[in-house]
């Protein structure tokens, strides 16, 4: 049967949700920034946003987050540990890219040794996707071969209706089906017209490009001197990606108590691999870049059978140089052919 | 509030001026009240505005900074350097909305013992009016506190 | 996906506390610390894990981390032994601590030497001065069953007579009837008194000619050694499949997550420390 | 002939002259109204040059890029009256060689370009000088002002605000032609003067000493405002800057490559009205 979730019951849903112990997020526009924050009524939601600013990611991963506090005595050390806040939590409205995203990084998350940060809180959560009608000039899903309404990562899915009355509900997960259970009373069951997804031209060969990164010869190739020569290395295509996941620690204290955090870091900044010694094996920004692109279309792949990109288009479209994931793999597709 | 408020006030000063007039109010017995933890410099021109920032961050109610009058510096024009980057830092922390009013600049000689003393007493006074400062605690707290999502 | 976590704990980023029992200085800048876990627990995670080759971060609450080989064999697993130059903030606050302070400690990680594949082996250690420390957790490891293996040969070079570093064991072992140790020091860094070899370890190793039958060699030191020095193995007619070395990179989390000892398609922290030089050959070079 | 067109023709003669090695202006972007830097080594590739309204970029920074001019050979380079006066700051504080840059400026309006007179830096006083006796942009100036008029509490509000967006990218570091210090005092641990966690507390520290260190050598151009992803409005504190040096010591920075750096020089009688 088909169930449509009808937006003007939204405020009922969050109301039930709440009631049900679920935090309840979404898409906002505050203080010149679009990212998913805490709601309270639908009306504080945007949805007609194509695509935050801020990812979801940082809801599951913080750009900074205390790990312990560590008080030092004389004769022990006592750690006490930070740990998630341990809700069950709903975000609502995320994009499929966004949400496949985190699908993308659990194995990396998990691999051996388990990041009971990531973990804890994608256990806890309900990511509740609406397919996307519209795109911009950026976006990229098809090219990674996913689409605007790609399951991956996502426990429901919504399409909207034509007209912007609803969305058509779709259930993926158990996860998804508990939580819309506690609204399943204010969903309706008249049939409407899905509205067609959006339609995101192809940009580059995924196939060729992959061939060609992973030809040992094209590593020292002049391609990549050529590529990123306006990179000014900044961190904002790493740290507006959903899919990087680099981290670094720092203590901030003093000898005596203080806290160890993780803070998101950048492949992109020259410190990010230098040795005490003075010796950095990237120590140019063309080497830089290289690393982010392999890492992400090459070894990533390599490792956990998934491209580390979800094509949601963020590098390109915030750059300050106006570089990219997008322009370099069409640049590669068009040097292989 | 029963008791009485202590500000806790850090004097940055230079060792050639400031503090030898800090350590004449000391010999001549002058009294000036315990609030100030003095740190010594070699010059104001050594005085790096984060001294500033660190020391309001870390607890600070008040700071003071002091050193030789215009054209006394030991090393001939440190506090005229200190003096334009101190207009300018001055103007910073006012547009950010850092109160001014906690942040006391002042030229005190080796032989101003008295002058010394005086400020630090009308200083700390000031201070203590002023309550203590707590602009940064809701800051220090979300550094201290677990993501709250 | 395993739910491994090597130190026991639930989070993997929560470290284990040492205490400092021996502080020792080995070279101008380097010191060697011997550690104790306080939590039986954690030391008993330690002795279930530990190998040769596997590395850990140590650290000062306040400071920061610091990653360094484990010293100490695997034949010895009632203490924790690093030895690391003092460079950085880490380094640094590590180096001042006292007998008695307390540490922290996350490991052991990575891979392993796979010591028993030596089994009836001649064995060649060739390693250039900070970097003893790891060549020293093998020797030990194998002299403790000293009858397992054939030949040992050990060539150590360091820039000059005082970076030499484990000087006491170094006589211990040129006192050994059992090894063979070829001591060097750079041109100009020879002491009045130094008896042994001068020249760059290359050319050492060249001119000492050790038989590559049947043996292994275990190579480490810095890069710029590491290269010559293969050519010369090459020379001696030694396979690349038979050469170990250790490869080092920065690191901040050491379980493969942080993403900064990414090499190639391999986590240094992960898949390494340890790697035959054909293993190595086939990273990207000039990321190394 | 309009502007591209003479410049691309410049640019051309330049590079086939050999006079230039490298011509950095900008090229054609991701989307019809983006324009991006482009670096131009050969004459046939010149028809790649843009110019037009779009063209906002401060092109400067990448002339201090490692190495670049260390043959002592020239570079050619599009840059607006901003860029110049970086070029400037940069000369005076021996960043490079002012002779060694061969200008094609321009002058940015509503919709259009015009170009600007000269090739050396020295070239632009009069256009300088009248940069100096222009009012600044009245939409800025009124922000500023009703930031100003807000009690200290309400600005410390609305900063406090403003830097909890701020993730630590470093974009309007990296985007800057002033910030080219090889190790920024961000990057230095020993000591950590600025907390690298991004939370509200780190975020402030970082913002107030990028705005010091840039304050008195700030030409605003606007690069850092346009490349924060979070639109934090950096401009603002850079042009309250701007004023105070303007106000205090007559100081515009890039007036010209001999002069003095405000906060590296002094007079004997600079105001100190607040000083006891």
């Amino acid at each position: 049967m088909i169930q449509i979730l009808l937006r003007d019951k939204l405020d009922d849903c969050i109301t039930r949700w709440h009631a049900a112990g679920y935090d309840v997020i979404g898409p906002q526009k505050n203080n010149n920034v679009t990212r998913f924050a805490p709601v309270e009524k639908a009306s504080e939601l945007d949805l007609e946003i194509i695509l935050t600013d801020r990812t979801v990611k940082e809801l599951f991963f913080p750009q900074t987050e205390p790990m312990f506090r560590y008080r030092i005595g004389k004769q022990a050390i006592d750690t006490e540990e930070y740990l998630p806040p341990g809700r069950k939590r709903i975000i609502f409205g995320s994009r499929p890219c966004d949400a496949s995203a985190m699908a993308i990084d659990d194995p990396l998350f998990g691999w051996d040794f388990k990041d009971t940060y990531w973990f804890q809180r994608r256990n806890e959560t309900v990511m509740v996707t609406i397919a996307c009608t519209e795109s911009d000039d950026f976006c990229m899903c098809t090219s990674l071969k996913l689409a605007p309404d790609s399951p991956l990562g996502s426990d429901i899915m919504l399409r909207p209706v034509a007209g912007g009355k609803g969305w058509h509900v779709e259930l993926l997960s158990e996860r998804g089906r508990e939580a819309f259970d506690r609204i399943e009373a204010l969903l309706d069951d008249s049939a409407a017209e899905k509205e067609p997804i959006a339609n995101v031209p192809k940009r580059f060969d995924l196939d060729v490009c992959r061939e060609w990164l992973a030809d040992p010869e094209n590593f020292e190739s002049h391609f990549w001197k050529e590529i990123s020569i306006r990179c000014i290395g900044c961190g904002t295509c790493t740290f507006l990606c959903p899919t990087c996941h680099c981290f670094d620690f720092q203590d901030e204290g003093d000898t005596y108590s203080g806290i160890r955090r993780k803070n998101w870091d950048s492949c992109s900044f020259a410190l990010f691999t230098m040795h005490t010694s003075g010796h950095n094996p990237r120590s140019t920004q063309s080497s830089r870049w290289r690393q982010r692109i392999m890492h992400k279309f090459n070894y990533f792949p390599g490792k956990f059978s998934m491209n580390s990109c979800s094509g949601c288009g963020r590098c390109s479209r915030q750059c300050p140089v106006d570089m990219g994931i997008t322009e370099t793999l069409q640049e590669i597709t068009k040097t292989a052919k | 509030m029963n008791e009485q408020f202590e500000p806790k006030i850090v004097a940055f000063v230079c060792t050639y001026c400031t503090y030898a007039g800090a350590d004449l109010a000391g010999t001549s017995r002058l009294k000036y009240p315990p609030n100030v933890r003095i740190v010594r410099l070699p010059c104001t021109g050594r005085i790096s505005p984060m001294f500033i920032l660190k020391a309001l961050q870390k607890g600070a109610d008040g700071v003071l900074v002091s050193g030789c009058h215009p054209g006394d510096c030991h090393f001939t024009s440190g506090n005229f350097h200190a003096r334009r980057r101190w207009t300018v830092f001055r103007a910073l922390l006012n547009f950010t909305g850092i109160p001014l009013d906690r942040i006391r600049f002042s030229w005190i000689s080796a032989a101003e013992g008295v002058k010394f003393a005086e400020l630090i007493s009308s200083l700390t006074d000031d201070i203590r009016k002023l309550g203590p400062f707590e602009q940064y605690k809701a800051m220090i707290h979300e550094t201290e506190t677990p993501v709250s999502l | 996906m395993t739910e491994k976590t090597n130190n026991g704990r639930q989070n993997i980023y929560k470290p284990a506390i040492m205490k400092i029992v021996d502080k020792r200085d080995e070279a101008p800048g380097v010191k060697t610390l011997r550690l104790e876990f306080l939590d039986p627990l954690d030391h008993e995670m330690f002795r279930l894990h530990y190998r040769t080759g596997m590395f850990g971060l140590y650290g000062i609450f306040g400071e920061g981390e610091s990653t360094f080989c484990v010293a100490s064999p695997e034949t010895r697993k009632e203490y924790i032994e690093c030895t690391f130059r003092q460079s950085g903030r880490v380094t640094s606050s590590l180096a001042n601590s006292e007998i008695g302070d307390l540490v922290t400690y996350r490991g052991p990680y990575g891979n392993r030497f796979p010591i028993e594949e030596f089994y009836g082996k001649n064995l060649l250690f060739i390693a250039g001065g900070i970097a003893l420390p790891p060549t020293r957790s093998v020797i030990w490891s194998c002299l403790d069953q000293r009858e397992k293996f054939g030949k040992v040969t050990i060539v150590y070079g360091a820039r000059t007579v005082a970076d030499l570093v484990y000087k006491h064991e170094l006589e211990e072992w040129q006192n050994r009837s059992d090894i063979d140790l070829v001591l060097t020091v750079d041109p100009g860094g020879e002491s009045p008194d130094w008896q042994h070899h001068v020249g760059f370890v290359p050319t050492v190793l060249e001119e000492a000619a050790p038989s590559p039958d049947n043996c292994i060699a275990v190579l480490c030191g810095p890069p710029i050694m590491i290269k010559f020095t293969l050519i010369s193995l090459r020379k001696l007619g030694f396979q690349e499949e038979n050469v170990y070395t250790t490869l080092e990179n920065r690191m901040k989390c050491g379980v493969g997550k942080c993403g900064r000892c990414n090499v190639g398609s391999v986590y240094i922290c992960k898949e390494g420390p340890v790697f035959t030089a054909a293993e190595v050959s086939k990273m990207p070079q000039s990321d190394l | 002939m309009s502007i591209q067109e003479q410049y691309r023709k410049k640019a051309a003669e330049l590079l086939s002259s050999g006079e230039v090695k490298l011509v950095i202006g900008y090229g054609a972007g991701t989307t019809p109204d983006r324009r991006r830097p482009l670096f131009v080594r050969s004459a046939d590739e010149t028809s790649k040059l843009h110019l037009d309204a779009a063209c906002e970029a401060n092109l400067s920074g990448y002339l201090v890029t490692e190495g670049l001019l260390a043959d002592r050979k020239k570079v050619g380079i599009f840059l607006g009256p901003e860029g110049i006066r970086s070029v400037n700051i940069l000369a005076s504080e021996s960043q490079l060689d002012p002779d060694q840059i061969v200008i094609m400026g321009f002058n940015r309006e509503a919709e259009s370009v015009s170009a600007l007179e000269g090739s050396n830096v020295r070239d632009f006083p009069a256009m300088l000088a009248a940069l100096k006796e222009q009012a600044p942009g009245a939409g800025e100036q009124a922000l500023v002002e009703r930031i100003e008029n807000m009690t200290p509490e309400e600005r410390f509000t609305f900063w406090q605000a403003e830097f909890e967006k701020c993730i630590k990218c470093y974009a309007c570091r990296q985007v800057c032609p002033m910030c080219y210090c090889r190790r920024c005092i961000v990057d230095n641990n020993q000591p950590q003067w600025v907390q690298t966690s991004s939370h509200t507390l780190g975020n402030f520290e970082w913002n107030l000493v990028r705005a010091f260190h840039l304050s008195g050598r700030c030409v605003e151009c606007g690069g850092c405002d346009r490349a924060c992803p979070v639109n934090i409005p950096l401009r603002l504190i850079n042009r309250r800057m701007a004023m105070e040096v303007l106000d205090a010591y007559d100081h515009f920075s890039g007036m010209s490559p001999d002069q003095e750096t405000v906060l590296a020089s002094f007079k004997k009688d600079d105001p100190e009205t607040f000083i006891l």
